[in-house]
């Protein structure tokens, strides 16, 4: 195996707000090589999206946030860096796509200017070259007349188009790692696959190493290679994506999955539930923290978190690597479980 | 198309029209006779009830009114009363400048004060200088503009001797020496302005820099200072933009205080003698002026959003 | 007269510790600048009122009301000389009578317009014409005692009264005397120009913010010192002396007490102009009005104590004092005045009670806040005695002066009157003649009106035995509550030299200039 | 497709709602917003049809205009018997209250300054309470959405999840006990959790008290699974009317794309990436079948002629003109 | 999210902060409190140094105290105060407290002028305990009562002129902006008449014509207040009509008058409410500046107004006080009054906060 781009060791994000200190992440680790990619799946709030900015060092130490645990691209611990040799890493080794593509790009810019300023930044080519190739950027993204594009403003493109857009952005400088923030969630089903397949290709292409984040199953379920689980700030399961996905081991990756629609199952079917909310991030339960959700919960549950641990490999059949965190997995029926 | 056009200024109109009648029928109703203040005192009864037929003031309400408008329309405010009888146009045309002037000036000055002020601590949010410019402004704010111009008179004229006494210099009369006096009124102005502008600016700007646009920009490795002025500034400055268009319009008329306090000859000082002497041609045509002034500014600042935010512009052409 | 305060004697005591009588003494104050005079520069007078406008028909032709730039553009025919209380001929080669009913005004024939036409008698005639049919101030006095004026020749004008005037004079020194050139009235009043034989000619002119004169190279008496005088307007006195101070102007025009005594005591050099009831409250002795019941004036001015106003309102400064001369003045002589006595007032007031008078009062003043103080000092007073006062404080001018002059509409108000050195006769009887348009309070005593009219023949000894009999029927019949003497200033920097006064408070600049 | 038709109304049956060549036409600046032009919808009694539609294509305008917030262009709304356009202001608000709404974002469909338990009331306040006892009737109906009336009647929706408000608002709806409801996206800004919970929640009502739905989503799966019938919409017109059983049978080129961009776990990554269209604008949609810029079937035919809905399989209807090439 | 910028100052988590750092922290607040508060008193005694200075010391020995006092304040209660607006809310209790209950106070006289003739004119500050504490102005009336009354007077003109206006502008805003359609416009056309008349000059010439009692000056003073309630009415009872809890509870078979007061109104009400706070400051100075210019209530009766105006003419430079007094409470009063506003707009009217 090849040595992993990414490492990401015990990491613990905190904030600092008015009602209390909030663990936002709280303690993930993982490993990612070039041309993987790695899908982060949970409800609202778990923490995906703090983790992908920490990952990246956007939320780094301040009066706000406390960063603890390491980070490294490319063997460089991004927390260790001064505040400009971060911003250097952005563009030309991470690159980011937000969620929103209506909020993440500047209303009052041009779509040229967004790409030529990168470009400038990172690889002080002078504004004509930089436009030149901010034109090809968008030709590569499946842009039609990029050209004209150049000179538009946000809002003048559709949702699918101005998605296209951040994402030509954040790989203007060809990253060599990409954290995708539910890069579909605001855009229709069909738009939603081209884009999706949009990323997988130019993933596959530049041999790029992605992240992910989603809480639609479904769009990590056909384009992760691995897969994590989170819940509350916590990694509650990982492992490859159709082994997870096939046979869940966590209850709460089970009874998510269990409470999704299926377009093959008929009319009226009833759904698994998950009773109760996801807790407040500021005062979390102790123990386990799907305990209060849990129909395997047991008293032990309450007292002791359970940590992330590997499943032996004998119990995983297909593939390695998979990692639980729970008391009480759930184990194997044999081969009747799953889609 | 016609209809964006033609509904707005019919408003205009409207409010313009609305503010003509207000003026007339308060100033009819104030007390003391214009004849009185033509002639001044110790004329005989028949001299002022000459005059008041020769003035029209005689006529039916309405009749005085159409009067008066019919002049308006014609370019032609009337005269004032009260000696200099020069026209009133003239009084208004040469008050105007000094009022336009200062607005400008403190209003330049103001932004010059609030606008770095309100980056340093919207990016500081909560830190130190924020606060502290937090406080301050409001200070500011709670200061009557008459205690601000009575405490730098006090501070830089009388007791550092900094600047020069009040008295009005006109631009053509030296730029150098225009600007020398005034200084200090604007500064007045200024201050007040500045606090505003930099609580207003400040407030959006933190809201802009929560935007996803601005993580997005920082993740492309945009420097703060290039975000701040880049990305940040046009988008928060709407609401700056809106108070400071109805500032410029409001000013030409509010400046009174600032313009009194330093005698300057401007339209406030203008509208206040004249209504201290009962001149009412000039109050009404010194008022209507402003209404003009403040409705067409506002008129242009709708206008203007166009130019920040392309998201409008759009709409209006 | 009043010049022994301005030479050497002031000068060994410091400005500050000045005492009253030496602040308010006339004439000269202060050593003035020797040497030869310097030409050129401008003079910035900051005066006490802009012009209402150069036309002298529409201006009260006075110090305080913008006279001084009039006077600048049109020169007066006859100037008052403080030193020696006479009137002297200026513009006029010589104002000559033998009886005081017919005088004969000799002009200088090198005196002419600025236009270039000769000032001559018809020139004269029509001037002081256009003045009397658009009548200028003081137009009812004239009008009343002129029988007639005839041009003699193309240098002489003669003057015939209906009956002897011995400060006729005065008239040709102030508004009629200021001699507009034909040009300046052809077009009527509407299109009036200014041209004058004076030693300026309007240069520019901003209303409510400066106005430029610049010299007459063809002045008769030579050409001006001076390129050029600026007059300003600034809003109070507090701002002229401070003005004053730092040099922004070079002279300036003050009333207020406060202000005066400050310049004063601070040392400026300048001219002193004391006059009588500087300050005054009329009563109206209207037939209806409260105050047409002689004991309730007196009550009123019993109740009234001037020292006391003059520290609220002033600071203490001022002369208060009932006498209506200017102790300066040199017809002034002490009479048995009718003092500050509370007890008297009451009793004079449930006197007139009794008599079914209400004991209500409306005073009237303007609404600034010294206005204020003073109306509120005044309510105290008059309420602490018994009476009840309503307060009408009024936001304009015109209003203020419709009520006074024109409706008659109030019990109390508030003005000034200043007696002046050199005639005491037209501005007494202005305001106390029964029969004057411009008399606020309405007194119609036919005693006075009498002695008003001998005192215009008067001269000398008799003209000061009148002027006591009328002060002591004015303290006996109160037409108003006289609150002391008052003056004008007129301060100017150690630079400045040879302005010269003449009546009216009015300045001639034309020898006037600065280093 | 994009087309119109009534060939799938069913006048023989007993039907809670017809609507009849609905048009919902908004008048902006630059001209005017084609949001539902011609919709032919009947609801039977105790049904649940399922709207599906990309987003703008006129679901939530449709949905509003059947309960005349605001009233259509043109169009009648027939609810039993009772023609609603047209009628009264007041009669127009009782009626009115016999279909109710539950809208997408429940936090913003409720008043932040009231309490659950007014919140729940408020038809009966305006409509009177008849026999009820107000106490009683709250408790019931909170527990009749599974929430808890002790913990939530007194509490205002700032403190309340987003599933316990979606909660309080269905509960809103089931309390004037209407014959029809409306759900417009109801589980769009849940989380998938919720989201079941939700729709079972919905369905057991359903049956409970015996309601008739009309369901709006985007989501092909959600749709599916709480439908009978499902309509699928394209810029203010009817593409294809079926039996939600047989879904995966749709023949529309539109159904189709919608189906094969669900995301699952066949994703079929690795081809070369799509060019992005734009999408045609509702103010001025392309003439003929709306579906036409898009459709890999498209030819001149489409442009010309606007498609007919006809039946292609047993209640299955599709407007679409090479509909017979596709059909067996 | 600029918060987590590295460029800040990096900061210990406060995870844990220790005993001795909260006794570290409470010992520098009591320095500081203590340090400052003998500051002001030094600058306040040093009658040798010029004016000026004294000011600069004083202000800068009372900024050093209430620095000292927040962070005392935040040691005892463990987590930081904002002591400005705490004392800023104590202020505005003790006026108002005082203001109230002025008639009962044993105050000198406050307006019997004629009282006030036999007694001494500009008594220079006594302090506690003397007969004029804060001294006697020109009509020999005790500047400390005055200014308790100027109190009363200047916030009853100030509230009932924001009562006025937030009553008939708000109403009028609400209707307007849930109707709509002509009336919206009429309304409209009407707000934008009043508000292209400079404020100042609408008020001199109302001044002209009205009495100035204090029912004039407060009618004349909400006619400034309503264009902008109307317009701040309107645009929240815009957003608020068009929210979908407004179409859920037309859905039910609400009627428009229903609506309008109960699902529009309430939430229009706080943010109408808080702008009404930060309107008693703007008009407690309108009034001040009224008073200034003599357009306003007339002497003796006090405000704070025309007790400030007393000091023209050159008695300000003599008697300092007699404008100190009136000046520092006006700008207490006006500052405690914004900065409640502020936090009012903040909590319930987000949009407009920024002033
Ligand atoms: N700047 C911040 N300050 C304080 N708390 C924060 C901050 N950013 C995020 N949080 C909290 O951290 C937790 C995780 O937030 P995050 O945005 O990562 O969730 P998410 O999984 O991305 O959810 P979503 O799917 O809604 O985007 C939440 O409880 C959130 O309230
Ligand atoms: N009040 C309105 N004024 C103008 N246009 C409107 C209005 N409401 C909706 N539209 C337009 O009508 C079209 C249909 O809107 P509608 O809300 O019905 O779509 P939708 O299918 O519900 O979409 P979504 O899935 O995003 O909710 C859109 O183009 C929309 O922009
Ligand atoms: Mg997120
Ligand atoms: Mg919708």
């Amino acid at each position: 195996m090849t040595s992993p781009f990414l490492e990401v060791e015990d990491l613990r994000t905190v904030f600092h707000t008015p009602r209390g200190d909030v663990c936002a992440v709280d303690g993930v680790s993982f490993r990612l090589t070039a041309g993987e990619t790695l899908g982060l799946v949970g409800e609202s709030g778990c923490g995906k999206s703090v983790l992908g900015r920490t990952v990246m060092g956007l939320v780094s130490n301040s009066r706000t946030a406390t960063v603890t645990g390491s980070v490294r691209v490319g063997g460089v611990d991004v927390h260790g860096l001064k505040p400009s040799e971060r911003r250097r890493l952005w563009g030309p080794e991470i690159g980011m796509v937000f969620q929103d593509p209506m909020t993440s790009l500047n209303p009052v810019k041009r779509i040229g200017t967004h790409l030529t300023e990168t470009l400038c930044r990172h690889l002080g080519c002078s504004r004509s070259e930089a436009r030149k190739r901010g034109v090809e950027m968008l030709r590569e993204v499946g842009i039609p007349e990029a050209a004209r594009r150049m000179d538009q403003y946000p809002h003048e493109l559709s949702g699918g188009m101005r998605q296209r857009v951040v994402i030509a952005i954040a790989l203007a400088c060809r990253p060599r790692l990409l954290i995708a923030d539910e890069p579909t969630t605001a855009l229709d089903v069909t738009v939603q696959k081209q884009i999706l397949d949009l990323l997988a290709s130019l993933v596959a292409d530049r041999h790029m190493a992605m992240i992910l984040v989603s809480h639609d199953l479904g769009a990590v379920a056909g384009r992760t290679d691995r897969v994590q689980v989170m819940y509350a700030g916590r990694t509650v399961e990982s492992g490859a994506t159709g082994s997870v996905f096939d046979d869940a081991r966590h209850p709460y990756t089970d009874a998510l999955l269990g409470s999704i629609p299926r377009l093959e199952d008929p009319p009226h079917t009833r759904l698994r539930t998950i009773e109760g909310t996801p807790p407040d991030m500021a005062r979390p339960p102790a123990g386990c923290r799907f305990r209060p959700r849990c129909a395997r919960a047991e008293e032990h549950c309450g007292h002791v978190s359970p940590v992330l641990a590997s499943l032996p490999a004998a119990d995983t059949p297909g593939a390695g690597g998979r990692q639980v965190a729970c008391h009480y997995p759930i184990v194997l029926e044999g081969a009747t479980r799953g889609r | 198309m016609a209809r964006r056009i033609l509904v707005p200024l019919l408003e205009l109109l409207a409010v313009l029209f609305l503010v003509s009648v207000g003026v007339f029928l308060l100033l009819a109703l104030v007390p003391g006779d214009p004849a009185v203040a033509v002639l001044g005192e110790g004329r005989t009864p028949q001299e002022y009830e000459q005059l008041r037929e020769q003035l029209g003031l005689n006529d039916p309400m309405l009749v005085r009114y159409g009067d008066w408008l019919g002049g308006v329309l014609t370019g032609d405010l009337g005269t004032s009363l009260v000696p200099p009888q020069t026209s009133v146009l003239d009084r208004i045309v040469s008050a105007l400048p000094v009022s336009l002037e200062l607005a400008v000036l403190g209003l330049a000055l103001a932004l010059l004060i609030a606008v770095p002020l309100a980056m340093w601590s919207a990016y500081y949010q909560g830190g130190r200088v924020d606060r502290a410019v937090s406080v301050a402004t409001f200070a500011l704010l709670s200061m009557p503009s008459f205690l601000i111009g009575l405490l730098l008179i006090a501070v830089l004229v009388n007791a550092l001797g900094l600047f020069p006494r009040n008295e009005w210099v006109r631009p053509g009369d030296g730029i150098a020496q225009n600007l020398a006096h005034a200084f200090l009124p604007a500064l007045t102005i200024a201050l007040m302005e500045a606090a505003m502008f930099t609580r207003i600016l400040r407030a959006d700007l933190v809201t802009t820099l929560r935007e996803d646009f601005i993580l997005a920009a920082r993740a492309r490795g945009m420097s703060p200072i290039r975000i701040m002025l880049s990305d940040a500034l046009r988008p928060s400055s709407f609401s700056l933009v809106t108070v400071l268009g109805l500032s410029i319009g409001r000013l030409v008329g509010s400046t009174v205080i600032v313009e009194y306090l330093f005698s300057l000859p401007g339209m406030g000082k203008l509208v206040i003698d004249a209504a201290n002497q009962g001149n009412y041609p000039v109050v009404q045509g010194a008022v209507l002026v402003i209404a003009v002034i403040y409705v067409a500014s506002n008129a242009l600042i709708d206008r203007s959003y166009g130019l920040l935010d392309p998201r409008t512009r759009r709409a209006h052409v | 007269a009043g010049c022994a305060g301005s030479d050497g004697s002031g000068g060994e005591k410091t400005p500050s510790s000045l005492s009253k009588e030496e602040i308010y003494a006339a004439g000269l104050v202060g050593e003035q600048q020797a040497g030869d005079p310097v030409d050129g520069g401008t003079l910035t007078l900051a005066d006490y009122s802009e012009a209402r406008s150069l036309d002298p028909t529409k201006t009260i032709p006075n110090g305080a009301a913008g006279g001084n730039a009039l006077a600048a553009v049109y020169d007066v025919l006859v100037r008052y000389d403080q030193e020696s209380n006479s009137f002297q001929p200026w513009l006029a080669e010589s104002l000559t009578s033998d009886d005081d009913t017919t005088w004969t005004l000799k002009l200088r024939q090198e005196a002419a317009f600025s236009d270039g036409t000769p000032l001559d008698a018809n020139a004269v005639v029509g001037s002081v014409g256009y003045y009397m049919e658009n009548a200028g101030y003081n137009t009812l006095l004239l009008a009343t005692n002129i029988k007639d004026m005839k041009p003699q020749g193309d240098d002489t004008v003669v003057f015939t009264l209906h009956k002897p005037w011995s400060t006729f004079p005065n008239m040709l020194a102030s508004g009629p005397g200021m001699i507009m050139a034909p040009a300046a009235y052809r077009g009527g009043p509407d299109k009036f120009t200014p041209i004058g034989a004076g030693p300026f000619i309007l240069d520019e002119y901003k209303p409510a913010e400066e106005l430029v004169l610049k010299a007459n190279p063809d002045y008769w008496n030579g050409k001006p010192h001076l390129d050029s005088v600026r007059f300003v307007w600034l809003a109070s006195d507090d701002d002229r002396v401070k003005s004053l101070a730092d040099g922004t102007v070079d002279a300036a025009n003050i009333r207020a007490p406060q202000a005066l005594e400050k310049a004063r005591k601070d040392g400026f050099r300048g001219l002193m102009f004391p006059n009588g009831v500087g300050s005054i409250y009329w009563l109206n002795n209207r037939e209806g009005r409260a105050a047409s019941d002689v004991r309730v004036r007196q009550a009123i001015n019993y109740a009234i104590d001037p020292e006391a106003v003059a520290q609220r309102v002033n600071g203490g400064a001022g002369l208060p004092g009932r006498n209506i001369y200017s102790p300066t003045a040199p017809y002034f002589a002490e009479v048995e005045t009718a003092d500050f006595d509370r007890e008297k007032a009451t009793a004079l007031l449930e006197e007139a009670q009794a008599d079914g008078y209400d004991g209500k009062l409306t005073y009237i003043g303007q609404s600034d806040q010294a206005s204020q103080t003073q109306a509120v000092t005044i309510e105290a007073m008059l309420e602490a005695v018994g009476f009840e006062v309503e307060l009408d404080l009024l936001r304009n001018i015109a209003d203020q002066t419709e009520r006074i002059y024109v409706t008659h509409d109030y019990d109390i108000a508030v003005a000034g009157m200043s007696i002046p050195d050199e005639d005491p006769y037209s501005r007494l009887a202005t305001n106390l003649n029964s029969k004057s348009p411009q008399n606020p309070s309405g007194y119609a005593n036919p005693e006075m009106d009498a002695l008003l009219d001998k005192l215009q023949a008067a001269s000398g000894e008799e003209s000061t035995d009148l002027l006591k009999q009328i002060n002591e029927l004015w303290q006996e019949t109160i037409p108003g509550v006289a609150m002391g003497a008052g003056a004008f200033f007129i301060p100017w920097n150690d630079n400045v030299a040879g302005v010269q006064a003449t009546s009216e408070t009015l300045l001639l600049l034309g020898d006037a200039w600065k280093s | 497709m994009a087309g119109s038709g009534t060939a799938h109304l069913r006048p023989s049956q007993e039907r809670a709602l017809v609507v009849d060549d609905l048009v919902v036409e908004f008048p902006v600046s630059a001209g005017t917003v084609h949001a539902v032009s011609g919709l032919n919808v009947d609801l039977l009694l105790g049904e649940t049809l399922g709207i599906l539609g990309e987003s703008g294509c006129g679901k939530s305008s449709a949905g509003r205009a059947i309960m005349q917030l605001p009233p259509p262009t043109s169009g009648s709304v027939r609810l039993g018997d009772v023609e609603l356009s047209g009628m009264r202001p007041r009669d127009m608000r009782k009626a009115r209250a016999r279909m109710q709404l539950v809208l997408q974002d429940p936090v913003s469909a409720l008043n932040p300054r009231r309490k659950v338990k007014d919140l729940v009331t408020e038809g009966l306040r305006i409509w009177g309470w008849g026999d009820r006892d107000e106490e009683t009737f709250v408790d019931e109906l909170l527990l009749s959405v599974g929430l808890d009336p002790q913990t939530v009647r007194e509490r205002r929706p700032h403190e309340l999840s987003g599933g316990q408000c979606q909660r309080v608002c269905i509960a809103r709806a089931i309390a004037v006990d209407p014959d029809v409801l409306i759900c417009d996206e109801p589980v769009s800004s849940l989380d998938v959790s919720v989201q079941a919970q939700i729709l079972n929640l919905l369905e057991e009502a359903r049956e409970r008290v015996g309601l008739s739905m009309v369901f709006i989503a985007h989501d092909v799966a959600v749709v599916k699974n709480i439908s009978d019938r499902v309509l699928v919409m394209y810029l203010g017109k009817t593409c294809e009317v079926l039996p939600s059983s047989s879904l995966e049978d749709a023949r529309h080129p539109y159904t189709q794309l919608l189906l094969a961009s669900v995301p699952g776990a066949g994703g079929d990554a690795a081809e070369a990436p799509p060019v992005a269209v734009d999408l045609p604008s509702p103010l001025d949609p392309p003439s003929g079948c709306r579906f036409r810029t898009r459709c890999p079937l498209a030819t001149e035919r489409c442009a010309l002629e606007e498609p007919q809905l006809r039946e292609v399989a047993a209640a299955q209807f599709v407007a679409c003109h090479h509909v017979q090439e596709l059909s067996r | 999210m600029l918060t987590s910028d590295p460029a800040l100052p990096v900061t210990l988590p406060a995870s844990a902060p220790t005993r001795d750092r909260r006794r570290a922290g409470g010992l520098v607040g009591a320095g500081l409190l203590v340090g400052g508060l003998v500051l002001a008193w030094c600058a306040w005694e040093m009658t040798s140094l010029v004016t000026l200075v004294r000011v600069l010391l004083l202000v800068a020995g009372l900024l050093v105290a209430i620095n000292g006092l927040g962070r005392l304040a935040q040691v005892v209660c463990g987590k930081p105060v904002d002591v400005v607006f705490w004392l800023a809310m104590a202020w505005l209790t003790l006026l108002l407290a005082a203001a109230a209950l002025a008639p009962w106070l044993p105050l000198g006289n406050h307006a019997d002028s004629v009282a006030g003739l036999s007694s001494p004119i500009f008594a220079e500050p006594g302090g506690l305990g003397a007969e004029h504490p804060l001294g006697t102005n020109n009509y020999g009336l005790d500047v400390l009562s005055r200014t308790v009354h100027g109190a009363r007077t200047s916030l009853v003109v100030a509230l009932l002129a924001v009562l006025i206006g937030t009553v008939v502008g708000g109403l009028v805003g609400l209707v307007s902006g849930f109707v709509r359609g002509a009336t919206d416009r009429v309304v409209g056309i009407l707000a934008n008449t009043l508000l292209a008349v400079p404020p100042l000059i609408l008020l001199i010439a109302l001044g002209t014509v009205l009495e100035p009692s204090v029912r004039a000056i407060a009618f004349a003073l909400s006619l400034l207040t309503i264009p902008s309630m109307v317009r701040l009415a309107r645009a929240n009872t815009i957003t608020v009509a068009q929210r979908e809890y407004v179409l859920a509870a037309r859905a039910i078979g609400a009627g428009q008058v229903r609506l309008m007061l109960r699902e529009v109104l309430p939430n229009v009400l706080l943010p109408v409410l808080s702008l009404a706070i930060v309107m008693i400051s703007v008009l407690v100075v309108a009034e001040a500046s009224l008073s200034f210019l003599g357009i306003g209530i007339e002497q003796p009766e006090p405000t704070w107004g025309n007790m400030i105006a007393e000091g023209q003419g050159g008695v300000m430079e003599k008697h300092p006080f007699i404008v100190v007094v009136p000046g520092i409470c006006l700008f207490l009063t006006v500052f405690s009054f914004n900065l409640l506003g502020e936090k009012a707009q903040k909590r319930w009217d987000p949009r407009s906060a920024k002033l």
